[in-house]
């Protein structure tokens, strides 16, 4: 198999995976029901593209594994997420925090793997990338109340800001198979998207009266399978069914 | 307004129901009629928004991505309904604010089958089939209830739920299906969610109230017993297919009355559980207040972004 | 095998065993450093009293488990413990007032297990004896320091009370495994405890300044291996490992 | 006091430190010595209590219950390694109340090891193994050191240490001993805690500030680089034996020097990770914050309680 290849997409569907794991996390418990109904939408869209992620690399794994397989049947260290996916739920301004910083970046990714020359990933972009504008409509738009609300909502949300932040330039990291990936005119030179995500990022930050953290330095290991220790019990949940009744339909 | 008049209202007011005619929140309606389906149609709003809990708790744990993405959908559909049996319970003159605080103090009720638990995927199976299948049989009805918001709300509603029953029949399917392991959940499931199902269509007719008046507004076509009658005859041939047991020992076909005759329901645990007492009642409407409390820093954020939005604005119209 | 005397130990083994994971997720992050080690301490003691019954529990089962297969390869619906065991750690109120109704319990149960005719449970209660003995000092004085402390703590040491109570009634249950083996003079009588165990728990109330609640109604399931919808969440970490590298050495 | 006064009881406690005397509370001390002390013996505390959170991490997911008893029993002792030189350090003037203060601001230290995520159960192999293996190897000095207290309350931990360590080790063996998926996650571990263990023993001797004085008062008896090239020494030998590889490509046996030389230590990351910025500074901080803000009433009630009792007593002695 396309060892690159399948490592990109894993790379790309953990992402959405983890991140959508995270947000199914609130359904029934958001402040309103019409978050609650957003970010449960957020969650559907994420996996759904997972889904799309995942049956293709199943099929250029070609070892008999199957979506749920890939998904829910590795080992903690072979998730390739980015640590800001996995972060929890800590209060409402670390979830829409959270989802604001990734939704960014998805956005200004998806663009880009539209014109892969992988048409499977073109079009899962191309399909994808209708959601998520709407998801980072909903997340700037909730960073800008929380940021310019109350008090007390603007310092929760500066905080977040400020803690998740840390998280963002793992983003722009290249793996080898990112690396390889670019080669072949099949995946997105991320480190190209870096300027465009902090400009953007920045813009939606200033108009929430929100102050851009400064610091230099940064966390990464996501993408090379070492996380904080968040995922554990994330991956616990995710997999129980899976490894609890091994090889059964559902 | 003199008595004679408000009796002429009345009557004109029963006779449009009679014809069949839509009333509408503008419309004159007599107060009982209004407090009747706040706490009718605000009850099953609650139902909606309780009933998410029991299934949102399988959510991080469905067995498969493609269980997965159905159940987010469906669960996000019951917000959905909430959002519009609150809106249309709003056009009776109560805020969403006010139903919820009677929810969150115990003063409205909500459908008692969702303070049972979840316990295994299973019942992600018999959620759907059972209790969206006996809620099916209640709400088709209301779909040509008297009350305009409220019966569209309905017409929606129903599609859908009967969308999630048999989505929630072919999670059983495919675990009678499957290995034995699988097939013992779903049988032990069945025998969990049975009688509580069987509860939910109400009270016997013996013991409910509200009955005569609900006929006449068209809260109500049938009686309880009757749609329990309606549930367990169209659901006892589905266990079949499935190759399930109806945990009952007395359920047996009556050539006769052409419909099944079953055994007693443990009442005294359906008023347990209406009363507060049954196995999740606290933890189902602690969820909800956490929800709400926890939420309240947004919402307040929400409303003072809005306000400083709309002085911008103003000033800049100036 | 004999398959009452098993399950008979499963239902003792499977309280502590539950019982015990709870206290031992709060590890490290207790009120204070001296509650922190009496909890863990707690856990620890437990866990011991675990090994015990598992490791009986393999040796009459005969099938090549071992205590570990019996401790964590069970589905959920197999765990017998009573609800009360499995109530999260709401806070620490909650936390004492678990392990207070239970310690209770659990001393009584023990004290009469130990005049069992079989020899092995009743030396595993003989040697946990003088470690409930102390759980329960533990507890009971920290009901009454937080019962009788300030006004926050009253009034959160009588919601968890009144919260937790609904759970007591279910510890005088008895199972079908239960009243066989009380038959062959192995088991405890359980009914029989229940006037003690509510005496002496409501003496310790009052001397906490609680008022002892009156409902009626009471949940019970679990020695029937119907949970609440906690148990599930704590079964995926408990059993995450032995589920994810199956038949491995530890 | 005079300066010449302070000048001769310095001379006399420098003489008693020389003949290997113990200093105890109670004795008069140089101003400097009793700061020392204080940071250095409350930053060795809160790294027992830091040190409770990667191991604590893993107490409800251990693979076994021997090694979850195991686990808990170890995470206990350091909880009681914190309590004593809490208790030790509280000789010196300071309260237990003050220190948290202190590590709670980030004013205090604790060992930058504990930055690091435990992220796989080899990890709570590799901790005993490599970080208790270099806390002893920076303790088992401190056993002699001129402060009686704290001397007295290494001797325990160092004891205790010793035992944690070997069962570090015993865990590392049984995953190289057992599948190749376990020896992987054995060798992964190891690859990602070898050079943070090495920084362990703190910065070069270039960059390393007190040592002098350290030295002096027995606080220090080897360098920092000589600490960490005997664990080095110490540690490949048992790396062999479990037939692992150190993740340092530098390294080999130096036989003129009969010691090991090794690769470059990345000290940006040693630097990045003491000043605050490691991979869990912020979460361990926010855990032990939560943990002390959580049971502020829980504390408060306690004293309420016991001077609620005091009270009772008195009166009962009128």
């Amino acid at each position: 198999m396309n060892t690159n290849l399948y490592n990109y997409i894993l790379g790309i569907a953990d992402n959405s995976l983890i991140l959508g794991q995270r947000m199914g996390e609130l359904c029934g418990h958001g402040p309103n029901l019409e978050t609650d109904i957003a970010c449960t939408n957020i969650s559907l869209d994420l996996f759904g593209q997972v889904r799309g992620y995942f049956q293709y690399a199943a099929k250029i794994a070609n070892d008999g594994r199957t979506e749920d397989d890939i998904a829910m049947l590795r080992k903690e260290r072979d998730y390739l997420n980015v640590l800001l996916a996995e972060q929890p739920n800590t209060d409402f301004a670390y979830t829409i925090g959270r989802q604001f910083l990734f939704d960014v970046y998805h956005l200004l990714f998806l663009t880009e793997l539209e014109k892969s020359k992988d048409l499977t990933l073109s079009a899962i972009a191309k399909k994808s990338i209708k959601e998520v504008r709407y998801h980072q409509r909903f997340s700037s738009d909730w960073v800008k109340r929380l940021g310019d609300g109350t008090e007390e909502s603007h310092s929760k949300m500066q905080q977040a800001i400020n803690d998740l932040w840390t998280y963002t330039d793992e983003l722009f990291h290249q793996t080898e198979a990112d690396k390889a990936m670019v080669e072949e005119g099949i995946g997105v030179d991320v480190t190209k998207l870096k300027k465009d995500y902090y400009e953007k990022v920045s813009t939606i930050l200033e108009q929430a009266t929100l102050e851009i953290p400064e610091s230099k330095y940064f966390q990464k290991g996501g993408k090379e399978g070492i996380h904080t220790e968040h995922l554990g019990f994330l991956l616990s949940e995710l997999q129980y069914m899976q490894r609890a009744y091994p090889n059964m339909d559902w | 307004m003199s008595e004679e008049q408000v009796r002429s209202l009345e009557k004109q007011f029963d006779e449009r129901i009679e014809r069949d005619e839509k009333i509408e929140p503008k419309d004159w309606m007599p107060e009982k009629y209004r407090k009747t389906h706040i706490r009718q149609m605000s009850q099953h709003a609650h139902s909606e928004i309780v009933g998410m809990l029991p299934e949102g708790n399988w959510i991080t744990r469905a067995p498969s991505l493609r269980r997965k993405v159905a159940l987010l959908a469906k669960v996000q559909d019951e917000a959905g309904h909430g959002l519009y049996l609150y809106s249309a319970t709003e056009t009776l003159g109560i805020s969403r604010e006010e139903m919820y605080e009677q929810l969150h103090t115990g003063k409205a009720k909500y459908s008692s089958i969702f303070n049972y638990p979840t316990v295994t995927w299973a019942d992600m199976g018999t959620v759907g089939w059972l209790v969206d299948g006996a809620a099916i049989i209640n709400q088709v009805p209301l779909c040509s209830t008297s009350f305009g918001p409220y019966a569209r709300a309905m017409v929606r509603v129903c599609k859908e739920e009967s969308f999630h029953q048999r989505q929630g029949y072919e999670i059983m399917l495919k675990l009678c299906k499957g290995t034995p392991e699988q097939k013992d959940m779903a049988q032990d499931a069945l025998n969990r969610w049975w009688w509580p199902s069987l509860m939910m269509l109400g009270p016997t007719d013996a013991e409910s109230v509200h009955t005569e008046q609900s006929m006449k507004w068209k809260l109500k076509r049938k009686s309880n017993d009757e749609l329990r009658q309606q549930f367990i005859d169209q659901t006892v041939p589905q266990a079949d297919i499935l190759g399930l047991s109806i945990p009952d020992k007395d359920l047996k076909w009556n050539e006769e009355r052409q419909s099944y005759d079953f055994g007693e329901i443990n009442w005294d645990e359906f008023w347990q559980v209406v009363k507060g007492h049954g196995p999740m009642n606290k933890e189902r409407i602690k969820a909800r207040v956490n929800a709400w409390e926890g939420g309240e820093w947004v919402r307040d954020a929400a409303m003072a972004y809005a306000s400083k939005n709309q002085e911008r604005k103003e000033k800049q119209a100036v």
